[in-house]
C-alpha cells in the first residue's frame, strides 16, 4: 500500500470464540446487578388493578457480565477514535475531548429542564451567547436552539415559512427543492404540508437557473439549498437564485450541512437567505453518537423572527429568561427546549475556535478535499468540473463500465484496508457516486493513505475484481444479506 | 485552539499538488459580492484550558441537582444511574461513529441497537421497536403520524397527557393535517374521521388512568389507541400492549440518561407488526452474512427519507441511538426484578412523601382520590412558582408547577433517590416556606 | 470449545494494516497539539546560561493523531473488562465502575498534597474512616495508609520490625520466609537490611512446623508469612507458627496478597500476626493499571503502633487532622501521603460491600477456585492434596511428562481459545506450576468455558502438541524473542 | 452492593460439583480457635447510590481547586490536564489490565512504557529509563540505592533537596544501610566512600543550582552525580545528561496527572547505559516474534525481585504505569515546542507573580539573587501558616510553608494555569491578609 501510514484499521477479524449472542445469552434466572438502598418507609404498592402479571424478559445478568459485553460491542465498532471516517455530507471531524469534559460537569449535566430560569443563568447564558454567535456566523438575526437535528431544523424552517405565509396572504403550496438535495428536504417538504418541485441540475452540477426561472410563481413558498451544494460546488449563481424566488414572494432556506466550507469566508444571510439551519453534530464537531444525538439550529432573517419556536432566550435587566410570550411562534418542536448538551458542545468548539478559527477550518477543509480529489482523480474522476469545496463527489462509473466493480465493492474493499469508506450512491444525480467530506482535522499522510488503499482498490479491480466483490474478508461479519433482513424480519430477542 | 493538523509546510505542498497558489484562491467561486470582507464577529480563538475555564464559570452559575434535592418531574426524572452506564456508552468507538450505512464496521452499534428494540418490546408488550426517536414528545408526532390518514385526520388527546406534548403534537399538526382536540373523563367520543385516542398512563398527574376505558371507546370507533408510558413503571404497572395499546411512546430520558437541562433524550416508540412499515426511523434486523454468520443490518429502510424522500414515513435522519445505548446498558444493569423493585420503591416514597406534606396545613393532593404512581399534584394555599423559590433558597428543587382545570398546581416527583431524611426535610422545609414569607 | 460462552477474546490478529509504529512515526515537524493562553504578563526568559541549547525529540502530532493511536494501543491490550483474567496471587476481580466515579470528583482528585488540613476534612475523614475498616477487618490496632503498593508495606512493616528491636535489644539479622513466597518478600528483608533465611514446605505444602522450630532463634527478627499460603492453602497450624515465632521474640507479618480469601472469617490479629500489609489492588479491587498504581496499607498490633510512618490522621475535637508528632516513627516512605485516589477507591469498595458483603466475598472467590479446581482436575490437577481457599495451584508436569507440552505452552494455546492465562510458573515449589485465581467476581459460565479451554489444550497437546507450540496465531505478535531483547537493547527510540 | 454474580441455584450446583455442603464447610481448614465468631465491626453493605452519595459529601467537605486558586507547589504542581489524556489513559483495556506478563495479550501497554521510557531518555538528555517508580521521593532511594554499594555508603544531598524527598531517603537509608548528610553551597566534599551526591535543579526553593559545580566535585571523588528534577523545565532548562548527571529522577505528576492530594504520582528515573543492569523495576525493550515481526517485552527481568528474589536491585513490584500512559500522553500533546513555551509561560507569569507580591510592603523574596524557574520563596512579615489561613478565606491556595535556615518561608509556584488577573487578585488578598486581623 502506498501513501503513508494507515491511520485507521479494520474492526478485529472474528475468531471461533468471538461470535457473541445478544446480552440474554449471559442472563442467569436470578442474577442481578442493580441494588437500591433500603426500603425505608413503608411499601406501597401500586393497586392490584393496574399491577403488571409477567415480567418482561430483560437481561439477568451480574455487571461483570454487562461490562465485557458492551466492551466487546464496543470493538466491533468503527468510530472516528478508529480511524479517518470519510462520509460526505456528514462532516466526520475530530470531536474533541474537552466537550466531552465540559458537558459532563454536574452544573450542565444535572440540571432539571423544568427548573427556574433563576437557577440556571449559567446555560441561559450559554445559551444566549451561542445564538448570537450562530447569528454572526450566519448573517441571520435570531436563531432558535430547540431543534434536536437537521431535520427537525428543516421541519422548524418550513413551519415558519408557512406562518409566515399564512400572515402574507398564503395559499402557497409548494417548495423547491434541487435534485441533488438530501433525503430529509423532500421528507421535511411533505411534512410541513408542501408539495415538492425539484429543480434540475446543470452541466455544471448546480442549480439550473433558467429552469428555476420557469418554476417560480405565487404558488412557491421557498427554496431549499445547501451551498455548496451536496456536490461539494458552490452555487455560482446565488444571488441569482435567492433574487428569483424573492421575486415571486418566496423565502430561501438554507440547508446548513455543508456549513463547514464557508466559515468566516460568506454568510447565507448575504446571500440572500432567510432562514438556516445548523448541524452541531457536523460544523461544530458535536459526537454524532452511532447516529445521533445532534442539534439543529435554526436562523432567521428579521422578519421571521415572530414565528421562531416557544420560547426563546431574552436577556433582561435581572438576567436571563426564556420568553415564552410569543403570540405567532409556530410553538414547540421538542418537549423541552432541546439537546442542550450537545449545544454546550457546540458552544465550546466555536468559542475555542474562535472567528479566526473558524475561517481557518473552512479553509482547510477545502484543501483536504481538493488535495484527495486531486489524488484519486486517475481512478475516480469528479463527477463535475467545478473546484470541490470541503467534498468532492467522485464516481467510479468509468471503472465500473471497464470491470463491473461497483462503487460499493470499492467501498467494502477499503474496509480490508483499514478504512472507513465514504458515502456511496448519493447524492443521486451522480452515477456510482463516491462522496468524500475528509474534513480539516485529517492529516496530509491520512489522505495520502486513503488516495493510496483507493488506488489499490482500483488496481485490483482491473486484475481480479473477485477481490473487491468478495470484500470485506477481515471483519467480525462480511458482507451481510440485507434482503433477507427485510424478508424475514428479525427486529427482536 | 484548532484540530487542523496542517503545517505551514504542508499547507504549501497541498496547494502546489492542486495548482492552487492560496488558500483564499480555494474560494474563489464565491461572487465577489458575497464574500465576507471583516471578520466574524466572534471573539478570537482561546486554548483549551481557557474554554474550559469559561464553560466551567458558567456551569457553577447554575444550581445543580447535586445541590438542590431533586422533587421535579413532568415527564424528566432524577433516578439514578449507575456509573458503568457512561462508562460503557461512553466508549468511544460507540459515540464518535455515526448511523451503520456499513455494517461490517458496525456490529457493534447494530447489535446494541437490536438489544435496544427488544428491550423496550418486551418493556411495552408490544412487538416492534424502532431505534430511538428524538424525545417523547417527538415520538408522540410520530405515533400520531402513523396513525393518520385515509380519511381519519382528527387527534382525541386526552387531557391527562403532558401540555407540554401536546403543544409539540400542535405544532407539528399545522403541517401534517392533523386535528388536535383534548377530551376529559376516558371515554372519548370515538368518530369514523377520528385517527387515534391519546392517553397518558400514569398521567401528567401521576395518576393511573383506566386506559381500557380509553382504548376501548377508540378500538370501537376504529381508530389506533396511543399510549404515553412511563418505562419506570414498567415492572410494576401492565404494559401498554396488554392495555390494548397500538402504538406506545414515552419519553426514554430515566432510563440512565442524565437531565441535561431538557435533552438529550431518547424518544421511544413500540407499535404491533402491522405498523412495523408505518414506523418512522432506523429499524435494526437481524440477518446473516455471506458465510452464513449471523449479523445485524439496518433495515426497510425503504420507508426511510434517503431512500423515499418525499414519501418517507418521517423525515428523521440523526436520531438519539447513544442515548439508545445507554438505555440499554441502564435495563441490563436493572435486570426485571430491579425494574420491579425500582416502581416498587417509587411509589413507596412516593406515597410516603405526599402523606409527608399533607400532613402540612393548607396543603393538599390535588387529586385525592386518584392512584398515582411516583408523582402527585399538591395544591398548596399559595402559587406554586412562589413556592418552589422558596424551596430553592432552603435547597430543594419542589417540583413542577402545572395546570389543573382553573388552578395551578404543584407536580411532586419521588423517585427511588430520595430518602426518607430527605423527604422529611423537604417537608419541613415546605411548611417553614409557606408559613414564613 | 465446551463448557458455557466465552468471555473474553484475543486481541484482533493484525492484518496488514494495522502495525503500527511509535507515536514517532505520526510525527510532522511543526505539528502541535497543545495551546495555551496567550501570555499577557512580560516575557521573563531564564538565564542564558542555564537554557537548553537543542529540543528533546517529542512527537510533533496533533489531537487525532493522539486519539487514534493511543485508542489503537488500548485496543491491542487485554484488560479486565476484556475477560476473563486469573492471574494467581494479583486478585483480578471486577474493577467497579462507581469507583473511578468517585475517584474522579474535584473534591477528591483536585486537592493539593500541602493543602493546610483544614481544607481537606473529607479527605481525612476518608482516611480515617478507612484506616478503621482495615484495623476491623485485619483484627490490627492501628494502620498506615501511606505505602503506595505491597513492596512498599512489606519494607515499611520490616523497617518497624527493625525499629522495633532496636528498641528491645537489637542484634536480630534473620527473617524467616517460607520457599513459596512471592519475590518481593526477600528482596524487602534484604533492603530492610536482613538476611533471608528459607523455611521449607512440607509435604502437604504448608510451613514445615518442625523445620521452622529448628529454624527459629533470638537471631530471628521476624517470619514473613501469607495465609493462605501462595499455593492457596490455609496454615492450619498457623497458631503453632506463629507462637514458634514470638517464643523467640520475633514477630510475624503477613502478607495481605492473599486477604481476599478469609475476609470475615478469620483475622492475621487473632492468627497472632503483628503486622499486616494489604494490597487495597487486589482485595478492594482498585484498578491494577496495567502495572499499578496499588496501595499498600500496612495494620500493625498495638505495642508496634510508635512505629508507623509519618503521619498518621489523627481525629480531633476540632476535626481531623495529619499527626506528625511521631517520635519513634520509622519516618516517610513516600513523598506525600500515600496513594490517596486509590485510597479512596478502597474505602468505596469496603464500605460499599460493608461486613456482609465483604464476607461473601470471600466465600464465593473459594467456592469459584474450588469448583475451577475441580473442573480441571483430570488434566490439570492441583500440586497439593488440601482443599484450596481462593486460588489453586495445578501443574502442567504429567501433561508435560506426557507430551513435552509446558505450562507455558497451555497458557499461550489459552490466548488464542479466549482467555488470558493464570500465572504460570510461580510458585516456585511447583514444577509447570500453573496458578489461578478466578475471584469471585467471575461467573460459572465463564469458569466453565476456563475448564474447558484448558481440556481442549490438553487433549490438542496429547494430538498435536505443535498446536501448542505454535501459539498464539491470533494476537497482534506472536511469541517474541525475550533473549534477543535482553541481548540486543532496545529500550527507547 | 456485591460484584459476585452467584445465583442461589448456582452455590448449590458448585458446591455439590466439588463435594460440599455448604460454603461454610470452605473455610473447615481455619483452625476454629481462630476463625472470627463475630461480624466484622463495618457496617452491612449499601447500594451504589449510597456510596456515591456519602463519598460525595465527603468530597464536597474539601476545599478543591475549582475552588481554591493554587499558587502551591512543593513539588506537586497544578498545571493544566488537557482532557484528552484521561479520555485515552482511562480506556479500560489499559487500567483494567496489570502487569504485561503476557506480551501477546499486551501490546498495548508495552508499547507505551516504550513510548514512556523514549520521552523520559529525550527529556533528561540520559539513555535508559524505567517503565515508572512510585514517586519522586522514592525515585530518589533508588537511585541513591543504585550508587551505594563497595565500600560506598555515605550519600551527600545538597540543602536544596526537597526535605520530604530528604526524609523518604533518611528513612529507607535504615534499611539499606547508606549515611546520609546534608551539605551547603556548591562544592560538596566528596571523599572515598562517598557513593553519590544529590542535587535538585531547580531545587526546593524554585532556584536554579549552579549544577556543573556540584556535580565536578562528585566526578572528581568518583562518585555518582544523581539530579532530581522538574520535567516541566526541560522545555528551557539544560538536561540532566548534559550537566553531567548520572541519574535523574523526577516527581513527574506533573505530567498530565492529576494532584489527587499527594497520589497516584509517578517516580521518574533516568541514567546511563552503563547502569543499565542497576536499575530499579520494569523495563520494556523491543524486540521480534516468531515470525519477525516486531513487538515489545519485559526485559532484563533478572534484576527484579521475582527472578533474582533477594538479590533483586529493587522490590518493586506494582508500580505506577498507568500514570506513566498519561505522561505520554501529555508529552504528546505538549510536543517539544508546546514543552518549550510551557516553560516560558512559567517562567514568566512566577516572574510577574513574584513582582507582584514583593511590591507589598513587608514581603521580599527570600532569595533576592538567585535565579528561579516557577516557584519562589517569599519572606513575610507574619507566620506563613497563618497567612495561608489567611488566604484560604479569600479563596486562594497562597503556597506552602519551608524551613529556610532557621527561618519559616512561603513556596509560592505559578504554572501556566495562573493568569494576570488571578495573580493580581492574589497580590491584592495577599496585601489584604497582611494588613487584616
Ligand atoms: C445535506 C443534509 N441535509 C440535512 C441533513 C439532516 O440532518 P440531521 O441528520 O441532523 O437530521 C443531512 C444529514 O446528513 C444532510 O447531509
Ligand atoms: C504474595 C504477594 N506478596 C507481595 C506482592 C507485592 O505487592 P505489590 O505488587 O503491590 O507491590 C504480591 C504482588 O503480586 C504478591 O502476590
Amino acid at each position: 500500500m502506498t501513501g503513508g501510514p494507515v491511520t485507521g484499521a479494520p474492526i478485529r477479524t472474528q475468531g471461533a470464540e468471538a461470535s457473541t449472542g445478544t446480552i440474554m445469552s449471559r442472563s442467569v434466572p436470578g442474577r442481578r446487578a442493580s441494588s437500591f438502598a433500603r426500603l425505608e418507609v413503608p411499601s406501597a404498592p401500586v393497586p392490584t388493578a393496574f399491577t403488571r402479571a409477567g415480567s418482561p424478559r430483560l437481561p439477568e445478568v451480574s455487571e461483570i457480565d454487562l461490562v465485557r459485553h458492551y466492551t466487546g460491542l464496543s470493538q466491533r465498532n468503527y468510530g472516528l477514535d478508529t480511524g479517518f471516517y470519510p462520509l460526505g455530507s456528514c462532516t466526520m471531524k475530530y470531536n474533541p475531548k474537552v466537550a466531552e469534559e465540559i458537558a459532563a460537569l454536574p452544573g450542565f449535566r444535572r440540571t432539571h429542564p423544568l427548573q427556574p430560569d433563576g437557577t440556571v443563568q449559567g446555560t441561559l447564558e450559554v445559551l444566549w451567547r451561542l445564538e448570537r454567535a450562530l447569528c454572526a456566523l450566519t448573517g441571520m438575526a435570531r436563531a432558535t436552539l430547540q431543534p434536536p437535528a437537521g431535520a427537525c431544523g428543516e421541519m422548524t424552517g418550513l413551519l415558519m415559512m408557512r406562518a409566515y405565509h399564512a400572515d402574507h396572504g398564503g395559499g402557497r403550496t409548494k417548495v423547491l427543492i434541487p435534485d441533488s438535495a438530501h433525503g430529509t428536504n423532500p421528507a421535511s417538504v411533505r411534512l410541513a404540508g408542501f408539495d415538492v418541485v425539484g429543480v434540475p441540475s446543470d452541466a455544471r452540477g448546480l442549480v439550473d437557473v433558467e429552469a428555476l426561472a420557469k418554476l417560480v410563481d405565487d404558488q412557491v413558498a421557498g427554496l431549499m439549498l445547501t451551498n455548496p451544494n451536496t456536490l461539494g460546488l458552490f452555487e455560482e449563481e446565488i444571488e441569482r437564485i435567492t433574487e428569483l424566488v424573492h421575486g415571486v414572494g418566496g423565502l430561501v432556506y438554507y440547508d446548513g450541512a455543508n456549513l463547514n466550507a464557508i466559515m468566516g469566508h460568506c454568510r447565507p444571510g448575504d446571500m440572500g437567505f432567510d432562514i438556516v439551519h445548523i448541524n452541531t453534530h457536523k460544523t461544530f464537531a458535536t459526537p454524532h453518537g452511532g447516529g445521533g444525538p445532534g442539534a439543529g439550529p435554526v436562523g432567521v432573517v428579521e422578519r421571521l423572527e415572530p414565528y421562531l419556536p416557544t420560547p426563546v432566550v431574552a436577556r433582561t435587566d435581572t438576567g436571563f429568561g426564556w420568553d415564552r410570550d410569543r403570540p405567532r411562534s409556530i410553538g414547540k418542536l421538542h418537549g423541552y427546549n432541546g439537546n442542550i448538551g450537545v449545544l454546550v458542545r457546540a458552544y465550546a468548539y466555536v468559542f475555542a475556535h474562535g472567528a479566526d478559527g473558524l475561517k481557518s477550518v473552512s479553509e482547510l477543509a477545502s484543501l483536504n478535499a481538493n488535495y484527495l480529489a486531486a489524488l484519486v482523480r486517475d481512478d475516480f474522476p469528479t463527477a463535475f468540473p467545478g473546484r470541490p469545496m470541503h467534498e468532492f463527489v467522485a464516481t467510479a462509473k468509468p471503472l465500473k463500465d471497464r470491470t463491473g466493480v461497483r462503487a460499493m465493492d470499492v467501498a467494502k474493499r477499503l474496509i480490508d484496508l483499514g478504512y472507513h469508506p465514504s458515502t456511496v450512491y448519493f447524492p443521486l444525480v451522480v452515477e456510482e457516486a463516491m462522496m468524500v467530506e475528509p474534513t480539516e482535522t485529517e492529516t496530509k499522510a491520512t489522505l495520502e493513505g486513503y488516495a493510496g488503499a483507493l488506488h489499490q482498490a482500483a488496481e485490483e479491480a482491473r486484475a481480479d475484481p473477485d477481490v473487491l466483490r468478495r470484500a470485506p474478508v477481515t471483519t467480525p461479519v462480511r458482507r451481510l444479506d440485507e434482503a433477507r433482513a427485510a424478508r424475514q424480519l428479525k427486529l427482536r430477542w | 485552539m484548532n484540530f487542523a493538523p496542517h503545517t505551514e509546510d504542508e499547507i504549501v505542498e497541498m496547494l502546489s499538488a492542486i495548482g492552487a497558489t492560496s488558500l483564499d484562491e480555494l474560494f474563489d467561486q464565491i461572487p465577489v459580492d458575497v464574500r465576507l470582507q471583516k471578520p466574524l464577529d466572534i471573539a478570537d480563538g482561546i486554548s483549551e484550558m481557557e474554554i474550559v475555564a469559561d464553560l466551567r464559570a458558567h456551569s457553577v452559575k447554575n444550581r445543580d441537582l447535586d445541590e438542590l434535592i431533586c422533587f421535579a418531574g413532568g415527564g424528566a426524572y432524577d433516578h439514578y444511574i449507575p456509573s458503568l452506564v457512561w462508562a460503557l456508552a461512553g466508549r468511544s468507538e460507540f459515540y464518535t461513529s455515526y448511523t451503520p450505512y456499513q455494517p461490517e464496521l458496525s456490529q457493534g452499534i447494530l447489535q446494541v441497537l437490536f438489544e435496544f428494540q427488544s428491550l423496550i418490546c418486551e418493556l411495552t408488550g408490544l412487538e416492534v421497536s424502532n431505534a430511538s426517536l428524538y424525545d417523547g414528545a417527538t415520538a408522540l408526532v410520530e405515533a400520531v403520524h402513523m396513525a393518520v390518514g385515509a380519511g381519519r385526520t382528527r387527534v382525541l388527546v386526552s387531557d391527562g397527557v403532558d401540555p407540554r406534548m401536546v403543544d409539540t403534537l400542535r405544532s407539528y399538526g399545522r403541517g401534517e393535517g392533523f386535528r388536535l382536540e383534548v377530551y376529559a373523563g376516558s371515554h372519548p367520543d370515538v368518530t369514523p374521521d377520528v385517527a387515534c385516542v391519546v392517553v397518558a398512563h400514569p398521567n401528567v398527574y401521576g395518576v393511573l388512568e383506566p386506559v381500557r376505558e380509553h382504548f376501548g371507546a377508540a378500538h370501537d370507533g376504529g381508530a389506533r389507541a396511543i399510549q404515553v408510558f412511563d418505562p419506570m413503571s414498567l415492572g410494576v404497572l401492565a404494559p401498554p400492549g396488554e392495555l390494548g395499546a397500538d402504538i406506545a411512546v414515552a419519553e426514554g430520558q430515566p432510563l440512565g440518561n442524565f437531565l441535561n437541562y431538557g435533552g438529550p433524550y431518547l424518544g421511544l416508540i413500540a407499535a404491533r407488526m402491522d405498523d412495523v412499515r408505518r414506523m418512522p426511523g432506523r429499524i435494526v434486523g437481524e440477518t446473516v452474512d455471506v458465510e452464513g454468520t449471523p449479523g445485524y443490518v439496518l433495515t426497510l429502510q425503504a420507508r426511510e427519507q434517503h431512500i423515499r424522500r418525499e414519501k418517507a414515513n418521517s423525515n428523521i435522519c440523526t436520531n438519539q441511538t447513544l442515548m439508545a445505548i445507554a438505555a440499554t446498558i441502564y435495563l441490563g444493569w436493572l435486570g426485571p426484578s430491579g425494574l420491579q423493585e425500582l416502581g416498587h420503591q417509587c411509589s413507596s416514597r412516593a406515597a410516603y412523601a405526599a402523606a409527608q406534606l399533607t400532613s402540612i396545613p393548607g396543603v393538599t393532593l390535588a387529586l385525592p382520590d386518584k392512584p398515582f404512581f411516583k408523582e402527585f399534584a399538591l395544591r398548596l394555599p399559595r402559587d406554586p412558582r412562589g413556592v418552589i423559590d422558596a424551596l430553592v433558597e432552603r435547597g430543594f428543587l419542589a417540583g413542577v408547577p402545572m395546570a389543573l382545570s382553573d388552578e395551578e398546581v404543584l407536580l411532586v416527583a419521588v423517585t427511588e433517590r430520595r430518602t426518607r431524611s430527605e423527604i422529611d426535610a423537604f417537608a419541613a422545609a415546605m411548611q417553614d416556606a409557606l408559613v414564613g414569607p
